[in-house]
């Protein structure tokens, strides 16, 4: 025997899991999406990925340089989150956007806190609602409709909103045309038609498939899906975020969700719809910003519910997937604080 | 007493926003053009010196027990007087200035500085203290409000800055656009007086 | 008791040198301020109707209710005889995206807008207080260094497109090639709020003074 | 308009009146004591909060110092001048003091002392003994994570490039944090005037002590027998200054042969002989350093490298011949 | 008045246009006190109580003194002389009256004091339910209940604050940003994430 | 990654166990088939005067004194305590410190044998065993030097005495051996059945009780047969099988898993009618009470990769682990750590030369690619650190307490009931040093905890 003895404090040995491999690990679940919005949308989708990208990762290489502290940009996290950042971007926007969104994800949302597992809030969500709030207009006309499909994924031509706006702002519009007193007849029956090719089966499986409109990486359903049940599996994911949340929206959809009166909502449109799936798998459950106790999951997980259905039925936009995981970050520490589990064997008191 | 240093002390060292966290609500709400900043720092270092002469003046009359309430009276009839006067002659500012304009009088500086200051200086000090915290307090508003307006408007005073293709930052002259800015800002000068301390050390090191 | 004197004492003193003081100011800014409201209002009618200065305006008060206020409007003369009637003024109170926008519209006689004066709105900087705005093509630069363009004849865009409107021309579009108010860009909540009201506004109007060409008088005077 | 200015001097006048009164009234009712001192002797207080005096931080230091006449020199970074002050307030007494700062009785570096594994854990030494994780072959020295340097609220201590602990005598007050702190309690307090120190707290023998450190403490006792003053014994293998008794006169780092004692005087003086030399020789017996020559009846001579200005000469020489020149000045130093 | 309208003021003024977040109001309070829940907890409930107190009180004045005397625009004064008092008697009452409460909440009262959500409560209630025709009793329950509403805001944001500060405390924030500034950055953050309940429909 | 979970089928099986844990590779191939090879005295021994909790004991013979084996030379100090006697006959040549395994050197009686192997005369068979009183075999226990062989050399007839007011109804013989790599527990049940039984019923007669559990993990076939067979019929003593899951044997968790009651936070076992005992422990009581003879020799694993031949040994305490890996084959490649224990739980050496204590149930040399010595990386919040918590903590926030200082939180929020499994830093992808803090935590907390003592004595 040659060498030091190496002394450390127990236990000596470690699973074989490491930050890398866990981010690594939420790359390849998004890989199916990511091929999936080249199909529908073209290599313009690959681009706008790449550029928020490569801007997320030199963002976090500069500051990270400028600060004096080892560079960290191999353990994945960046990308993950230049990715998903590009995924909540309509597909039309213009190049420029994706960068700046990433400089600000990166930078405001995540180094200034001092880097990975620091920061409160998500930052991936952090650019895109900075980009939503500094050029609305990019990030809410920049539309496209999917290949073989249309941007609502649904074919009714006539009625103007239907041709450019996304499944959920359709159904914003028509829920507008049936609840104002002053629409006409005429109106009216247009907006119920709209409404039954919503929720008709072609559209649901339109939405499933991923052929309608919406940002780059949320259209398809079935591919996140996919991705989804690999991270599941490898436990790279917890369930009950999820879980909690699609069950939630589901719920309070078909409570409140319907343009005609309570427990009219279609479940199954709203969960479709939108950023939801891509939300509640990919980005409700970024660890860092949300809860680490199995209760404070599940609270997190309806509370993010509950924001969505209210954003999405009165709120000021058509989805609320991302500022409902946001307004839930910032709860996240006194959730935690408060749901920790009771300790094995702990007598509360009063007990 | 170094006159002087009692009237810069305000821009850097004694910053009541920067550095002592003071004034922050319009810091923040009227920094959305620079003509607003300006506005609001005239109005409040008006005030200031306003109250900071009476209540140096009249300080040795007031029983302890209503001192904070004289000085609050005090000091909320200067801030009418701005109210009045803008309201009459510069109706436009009075108006985008908002009620920030009639909360100069909690403004957490002034009462700070005839509590802390006024209150046990002579008359001359009072003065430069009250001129120097207000320059410092407009010299704050205005920095925040030129990176406000020109990222979040592109413009300055009013005018485009950039030119017509310059896609302004809207987050900016947005209620987040003021905190972020104003926390990096003072990041920023942190940093800054990091690297000036390192200097100062080095340089005594070699000395010593 | 002596003690509990001196301490009411003192702050009665300070109230009373305060609102002494302020009171003076008062007297001297009150009128002041007072009058520029009122010519605030005066101009604002004067060049929604793009009329003379010297218009006499004379209120009318209706039992009409419009967005839960009272509604009334004004009748512009061309002078204090008050024979020709030059058109009809009243505000307008729309709904925004972040403060309700108030403008005055001036109509003529035929029912047609002659223009809209926006005197009040809050909304985003850079978005939908774009209403309002004057689009400048000079910079910084170029005023500074001199070389800017007179810019003096430049006019409010979006409220220019009031102008010679009839209540069917009072809807917001959102590409040039339509007929109608051209929504500002990414603000349509604002533009629609505006042209909304104003709509609201005239649409009572004419029920109450007789639809268009009308010219007949159906409220009563009140003489301001 | 005269009736605005009357209406607005009388509501307000009024309105402040009853305010007024309202708060002279309640400012009786509700009367409460407060003790004025505390807040007067928080104010001296360095604030630094540091516990040195033995409380959970100054304030409680503050109320203990009025409730129960605690003795005003309790704290030992505010020393004489902070303790004068509180005697003022409190009008009480203030007790001698005496400055202490820290040594701490160990200097094998990274090139002088045998690493025996590689630790790899919290860098604290503390935590680092808690796993068996002294990464020195010798089990008495200090481990050099530093954590004295880390509890010090002063900035006092600081590990040099070889892992040496460097006390600044200047910055430490002695709160006695670091001596806690050690978990080979190695730190010691000692009066600031004390500038020779063991730095060793090797109880091994000397072979061994000698195999795994270079500037240990190997027993040999040479500095036993040199100190003039008797104020050195050994102690389980190692050699232990007692401070009651040490001048200072840095004899024993002078002779030890590992350098395990060190000697802080930054200038000392030289000894002269002069011309009433009778060259007895005294003064060469006792010279430890064998500084001194002459031929007997010659006057004898110093050699100025050697001296190390301990100044036993002086004592012995009985013609009173020698002196010392250069001043004792007992300057800024490290312990 | 109708409950819907006083729905819509209770949401607008917690999360819609929330005192500090979107009107910038009690901020140095809001960067001062919000270092720990604990603390953060029981500042907003000082404030909550005072805000409604002061909505109370000011409404009085306003409403009986100020326009029946025509001289409203000593209202600033007026105001700020009634908050003042009251905080220093309540205060004072505290104190005396159970001391354990006081060491909870009292250190807090003089902050209040020039806290400009207090004064900026009673502004915003003039401008909003006092000037508007309202009826007086209307006017008197929206005042009362905005000044709740409004508390309960600022609270809402104190704490969430305080529980991130919290959390910050525990790792390697770059010490440039350390304290007031990374403070802000999360305020700003959490405006940010606030702007999703902009243009909420409710009532 | 293996997140613990309900997994399929857990109930179906009837396997009992406890939530949280993780799943280690057991890597028990190595020796679990190899039988227990006596090494038979060395050439020298050193044995350390601590080697339980408590007070260490003080030495009773000087350096020349010849000793016999089962001779007492350590007495011992106060009730939690126990004395320490010679493993071999020789002369006594050194009393002084020496390394030890928990870490730095302690004071030890090195012992050169003298090439016989002479039993002390104190040291007789008893016939009477089965119908000793309970204090009887207390004393019998206690003087014989007996504590917990499990690892925490807690003194056996401490635990054997409990107050009046805590009745005990069951004992448990911990036969998980939960811990990777080590065998020693389970070679013992297989070979020895016989005397694990005898122990157990020992421990029945002392604290006056008759119902007794063996809880064995379902990875020991051989293991929960032999001792089913050697268990005699019906009545009150049962094998329980358990599922295989880290932390299966520690205490608390084992009691939980058999009993269903859990032991209350900062209670011990006693609180709810448990008395748990290693098994090994129950053939030491066995060997006592029957055979008369004290604890000086016991069942160690010696493993490891890097090992020539691993091997299950019967090793008298004192004998140096150095000598044993020689028997054992030597070392054939490079090692990075030794540890004492097992590898969740053991202690890391500093050198090889540390003898055999009472409360070393294997030794395991680690190559370099097996253990880990990269430096942790942010805490990432995963959460499986919470997951796996048996005690269900939440390590995260513990550990971030601890780093910043803040003791009385990280108290507040269980770092005292942390059992230092390991669970949480095992599953850890940022190698978070977790146990290091909450051992470090638990240190700074008893310090405070001894300076508020103090203070509250002086004032
Ligand atoms: C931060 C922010 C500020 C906004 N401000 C306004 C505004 O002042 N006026 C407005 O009409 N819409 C405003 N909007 C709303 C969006 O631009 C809104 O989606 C748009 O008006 C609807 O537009 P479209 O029908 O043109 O797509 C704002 C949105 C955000 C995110
Ligand atoms: C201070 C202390 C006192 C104990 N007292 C008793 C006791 O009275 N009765 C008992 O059955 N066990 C007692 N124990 C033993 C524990 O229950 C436990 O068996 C021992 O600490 C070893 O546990 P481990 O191997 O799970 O760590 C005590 C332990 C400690 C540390
Ligand atoms: C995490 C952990 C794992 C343990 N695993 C075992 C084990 O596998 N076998 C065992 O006998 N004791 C194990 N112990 C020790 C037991 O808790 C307990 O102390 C022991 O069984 C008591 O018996 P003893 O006093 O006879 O050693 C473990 C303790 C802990 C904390
Ligand atoms: C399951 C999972 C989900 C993630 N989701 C996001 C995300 O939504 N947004 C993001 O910026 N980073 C995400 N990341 C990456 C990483 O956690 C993130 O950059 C940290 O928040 C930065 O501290 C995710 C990582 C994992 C493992
Ligand atoms: S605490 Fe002790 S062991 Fe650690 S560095 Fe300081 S002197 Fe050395
Ligand atoms: S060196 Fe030690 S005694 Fe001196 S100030 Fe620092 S901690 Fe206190
Ligand atoms: S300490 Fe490790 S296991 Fe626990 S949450 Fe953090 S990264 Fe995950
Ligand atoms: S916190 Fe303690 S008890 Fe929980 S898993 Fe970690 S080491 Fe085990
Ligand atoms: S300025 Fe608003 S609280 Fe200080």
């Amino acid at each position: 025997m040659n060498g030091r003895l190496v002394v450390t404090a127990s236990p000596h040995i470690r699973e074989d899991v490491s930050v890398e491999k866990v981010m690594y690990g939420v790359v390849i679940a998004l890989v199916p999406a990511i091929a999936g919005s080249v199909y529908f949308y073209g290599s313009r989708a690959l681009f706008l990925t790449a550029l928020a990208c490569v801007a997320a990762l030199a963002t976090e290489a500069l500051i990270q340089r400028a600060r004096g502290v080892p560079v960290t940009i191999r353990d994945g996290s960046a990308l993950v989150t230049g990715i998903l950042l590009a995924f909540n971007l309509p597909p039309g926007v213009p190049w420029w956007l994706p960068v700046v969104g990433s400089v600000f994800a990166i930078a405001i949302g995540k180094q200034v806190f001092g880097g990975l597992g620091y920061n409160p809030l998500n930052p991936a969500l952090l650019g895109r609602a900075f980009l939503l709030a500094s050029w609305p207009v990019h990030m809410t006309t920049s539309w496209l409709p999917a290949r073989g499909g249309t941007l609502s994924g649904i074919s009714m031509a006539g009625v103007d909103a239907v041709t450019q706006a996304t499944p959920l702002a359709v159904l914003r519009k028509v829920s507008e045309v049936l609840s104002d007193p002053s629409s006409t007849t005429h109106q009216i029956v247009q907006a119920r038609e709209v409404l039954s090719d919503l929720g008709s089966v072609d559209s649901l499986l339109n939405l499933f498939v991923g052929r309608v409109g919406g940002c780059i990486g949320e259209t398809s359903a079935l591919l996140l899906l996919i991705g989804a049940v690999y991270l599941l599996y490898r436990h790279f994911i917890d369930w009950r975020i999820p879980a909690a949340y699609v069950g939630t929206v589901a719920v309070l959809a078909w409570i409140f969700g319907g343009p005609s009166g309570l427990f009219t909502g279609h479940a199954l449109f709203h969960v479709l719809a939108g950023g939801l799936i891509l939300g509640a798998f990919y980005m409700a459950t970024d660890m860092v910003t949300s809860p680490v106790t199995p209760r404070g999951m599940i609270i997190f997980g309806v509370g993010c519910g509950v924001l969505t259905t209210i954003i999405r039925t009165v709120g000021g936009y058509p989805e609320g997937v991302s500022y409902s995981i946001l307004l839930m970050n910032v709860a996240t520490p006194l959730i935690d604080r408060h749901t920790r589990p009771r300790i094995f064997g702990e007598v509360k008191k009063g007990e | 007493m170094r006159p002087l240093g009692e009237l810069v002390k305000g821009i850097y060292r004694e910053n009541p926003v920067f550095r002592l966290a003071l004034g922050l609500c319009p810091a923040l709400a009227v920094s959305t053009s620079v003509e607003n900043a300006l506005g609001m720092g005239a109005a409040a270092t008006f005030v200031l010196l306003g109250s900071n002469i009476t209540v140096s003046l009249i300080r040795n009359f007031i029983p302890a027990k209503v001192r904070i309430p004289c000085y609050i009276v005090v000091i909320a009839s200067f801030v009418t007087t701005v109210e009045l006067v803008m309201g009459a002659y510069l109706p436009e500012l009075a108006k985008s200035l908002g009620i920030f304009l009639p909360l100069i009088v909690v403004n957490c500086i002034i009462l700070g500085r005839a509590e802390a200051f006024a209150s046990k200086n002579t008359l001359g000090i009072s003065i430069l203290d009250a001129v120097g915290m207000g320059i410092g307090f407009t010299f704050a508003l205005t920095l925040i409000a030129a990176f406000r307006e020109v990222l979040g408007d592109g413009k300055l005073m009013g005018y485009m800055v950039f030119g017509p293709r310059f896609q302004p930052v809207l987050l900016m002259i947005l209620a987040p656009g003021a905190f972020i800015t104003i926390g990096l800002l003072m990041g920023y000068f942190n940093v800054l007086d990091a690297r000036m301390k390192k200097r100062k050390s080095e340089a005594e090191e070699k000395r010593g | 008791m002596s003690n509990f004197l001196k301490l009411v004492g003192a702050l009665a003193l300070i109230a009373a040198a305060a609102s002494f003081g302020l009171s003076a100011i008062y007297s001297v800014t009150h009128e002041i301020t007072e009058e520029y409201r009122l010519a605030e209002q005066g101009r604002a009618r004067i060049e929604a109707l793009a009329c003379d200065p010297g218009a006499v305006f004379v209120r009318t008060e209706t039992d009409s209710i419009l967005n839960g206020r009272p509604f009334s409007y004004y009748r512009a003369y061309a002078s204090e005889a008050r024979e020709e009637l030059l058109g009809y003024s009243f505000t307008a109170y729309g709904n925004g995206y972040s403060s309700t926008i108030v403008s005055v519209v001036g109509v003529d006689v035929d029912g047609t807008i002659c223009g809209i004066k926006i005197t009040n709105q809050q909304e985003t900087p850079g978005l939908g207080s774009k209403i309002q705005e004057v689009a400048s093509e000079n910079t910084l630069w170029a005023v500074m260094s001199g070389s800017a363009v007179d810019e003096s004849g430049k006019r409010p865009w979006f409220q220019e497109q009031f102008a010679g409107t009839s209540l069917e021309g009072l809807r917001v579009v959102k590409s040039e090639s339509e007929e109608g108010i051209l929504a500002v860009t990414g603000a349509t909540i604002s533009s629609e709020a505006v042209t909304e009201s104003v709509r609201e506004g005239l649409a009572m109007l004419l029920s109450i003074v007789g639809g268009p060409g009308t010219g007949s008088d159906a409220g009563e005077e009140a003489a301001q | 308009m005269e009736s605005v200015v009357l209406k607005s001097v009388i509501a307000l006048t009024a309105l402040a009146a009853a305010f007024g009164a309202v708060l002279a009234v309640a400012s009786r009712i509700f009367a409460v004591y407060r003790d004025p001192r505390v807040g007067q002797i928080l104010e001296c207080l360095p604030n630094a909060n540091c516990g040195g005096c033995g409380f959970p931080g100054c304030q409680a230091y503050a109320e203990a110092a009025v409730a129960r006449g605690e003795p005003p020199a309790a704290c030992p970074p505010g020393g004489e001048e902070v303790a004068r002050k509180v005697a003022e307030i409190l009008g009480a007494d203030v007790g001698e003091h005496v400055r202490k700062v820290a040594v701490v009785h160990c200097k094998g570096g990274r090139s002088t002392s045998v690493q025996s594994i590689d630790y790899e854990g919290i860098r604290d030494c503390r935590a680092a003994i808690l796993v068996g994780g002294h990464p020195k072959a010798c089990v008495f020295g200090c481990l050099g994570l530093g954590t004295c340097a880390a509890v010090c609220p002063f900035d006092a201590i600081e590990l040099d490039d070889e892992g040496v602990v460097q006390v600044d005598i200047e910055k430490c007050t002695g709160c006695g944090k670091c001596v806690e702190a050690c978990p080979v309690n190695i730190i010691e307090l000692v009066p600031v005037d004390m500038k020779v120190h063991i730095r060793c707290s090797s109880h091994d023998k000397g072979k061994k002590a000698k195999s795994v450190c270079d500037v240990a403490c190997i027993g040999c006792q040479m500095c036993v027998k040199k100190c003039p003053s008797e104020a050195i014994h050994m102690e389980d293998n190692l050699a232990v200054i007692d401070y009651e008794k040490c001048t200072n006169c840095g004899v024993c780092a002078a002779v030890c042969p590992t350098n395990a004692i060190i000697d802080d005087v930054q200038k000392r003086p030289v000894a002269l002989i002069g011309s009433k030399c009778e060259g007895v020789g005294e003064c060469a017996k006792v010279c430890p350093v064998k500084a001194i020559s002459g031929e007997e009846g010659e006057r004898h001579e110093v050699d100025r490298e050697k001296c190390i200005g301990c100044g036993l000469c002086l004592d012995a020489c009985p013609t009173r011949a020698i002196t010392m020149v250069g001043a004792l000045g007992l300057q800024k130093g490290r312990n | 008045m109708d409950l819907g309208q006083l729905f819509a003021i209770i949401v607008g003024a917690i999360f819609v246009s929330n005192f500090v977040l979107a009107r910038f109001l009690g901020l140095c309070p809001f960067v001062g006190v919000s270092k720990d829940s604990d603390s953060a907890l029981g500042m907003g409930m000082a404030v909550i109580f005072v805000m409604t107190m002061a909505s109370i009180v000011t409404w009085f004045i306003y409403t009986y003194i100020l326009v029946p005397l025509d001289i409203v625009y000593l209202r600033t004064i007026a105001f700020i002389l009634v908050i003042a008092t009251l905080v220093q008697f309540v205060e004072m009452v505290i104190e005396k009256v159970s001391p354990t409460l006081h060491k909870s909440l009292g250190i807090y009262l003089p902050l209040i004091t020039t806290n400009c959500a207090v004064l900026g409560v009673a502004v915003v209630n003039v401008n909003e339910f006092m000037v508007t025709d309202l009826p007086v009793a209307t006017s008197f329950i929206y005042t009362v209940v905005h000044g709740l509403a409004a508390g309960l805001g600022f609270t809402l944001a104190l704490v969430l604050m305080a529980s991130i500060r919290e959390r910050l405390e525990l790792v390697d924030v770059p010490e440039s940003m350390r304290g007031i500034p990374i403070t802000f950055i999360v305020a700003g953050l959490m405006a940010m994430a606030f702007l999703g309940f902009s243009g909420l429909k409710v009532g | 990654m293996a997140r613990p979970g309900p997994r399929l089928g857990e109930g179906l099986l009837g396997l009992k166990t406890f939530s949280g844990g993780v799943h280690p590779p057991t890597a028990k191939e190595l020796t679990k088939n190899e039988s227990i090879v006596e090494a038979g005295p060395p050439e020298r021994v050193v044995v350390p005067l601590r080697q339980s909790l408590g007070a260490p004991a003080e030495p009773v013979v000087a350096v020349g004194d010849e000793v016999k084996v089962g001779q007492v030379i350590g007495e011992a100090q106060g009730f939690v305590s126990v004395p320490v006697h010679a493993t071999i006959s020789g002369k006594v040549t050194a009393i002084g410190r020496f390394p030890h395994p928990v870490g730095g050197e302690q004071e030890a009686v090195v012992i050169e044998g003298d090439g016989g192997d002479e039993w002390h005369e104190s040291v007789e068979p008893r016939e009477d065993a089965a119908e000793l009183p309970a204090d009887e075999i207390r004393n019998i226990i206690r003087n014989a030097g007996i504590v917990g062989l499990g690892g925490a050399a807690f003194p056996t007839h401490v635990k054997l005495s409990p107050p009046e007011s805590k009745p005990i109804d069951t004992v448990i013989l911990n036969g998980a051996e939960c811990e990777p790599w080590l065998t020693a527990d389970h070679r013992l049940m297989v070979e020895r059945p016989g005397d694990v039984v005898s122990g157990l019923a020992v421990f029945l007669r002392a604290l006056g009780c008759q119902r007794g559990f063996v809880g064995i993990e379902a990875n020991k076939p051989d293991a929960i047969e032999a001792m089913r067979v050697a268990l005699p019929d019906g009545g009150d003593l049962q094998v329980v099988p358990l599922r295989v899951k880290y932390p299966q044997g520690a205490e608390k968790q084992l009691i939980h898993a058999t009993l269903r009651r859990a032991v209350p936070a900062g209670g011990l076992p006693m609180d709810v009618g448990v008395v748990v005992q290693n098994v090994g422990t129950a053939v030491a009581a066995h060997e006592a009470v029957h055979l008369g003879r004290p604890l000086v020799q016991r069942v160690m694993t010696l493993t490891g990769r890097p090992l020539g031949r691993p091997t299950n040994f019967l090793a008298r305490i004192g004998t140096l682990v150095s000598s044993l890996i020689e028997r054992a084959g030597g070392i054939k490649g490079d090692v990075a750590k030794v540890v004492s224990g097992g590898p969740m739980m053991g202690i890391a050496q500093s050198t090889i030369d540390v003898p055999v204590i009472k409360g070393m149930s294997g030794v395991l040399l680690l190559a370099p690619g097996e253990t880990d010595v990269e430096p942790p990386a942010p805490c990432i919040r995963c959460s499986h650190c919470v997951h796996s918590c048996p005690m269900k903590l939440t390590p995260t926030t513990i550990e971030k307490f601890v780093l910043a200082g803040k003791i009385e939180d990280a108290v507040g929020i269980g770092l005292l009931d942390c059992i230092e499994c390991g669970s949480c830093a095992y599953v850890c992808p940022s190698r978070r040093r977790l146990v290091h803090n909450f051992k470090f935590g638990k240190y700074l907390a008893a310090e405070r905890r001894k300076a508020e003592a103090a203070e509250k004595e002086g004032s």
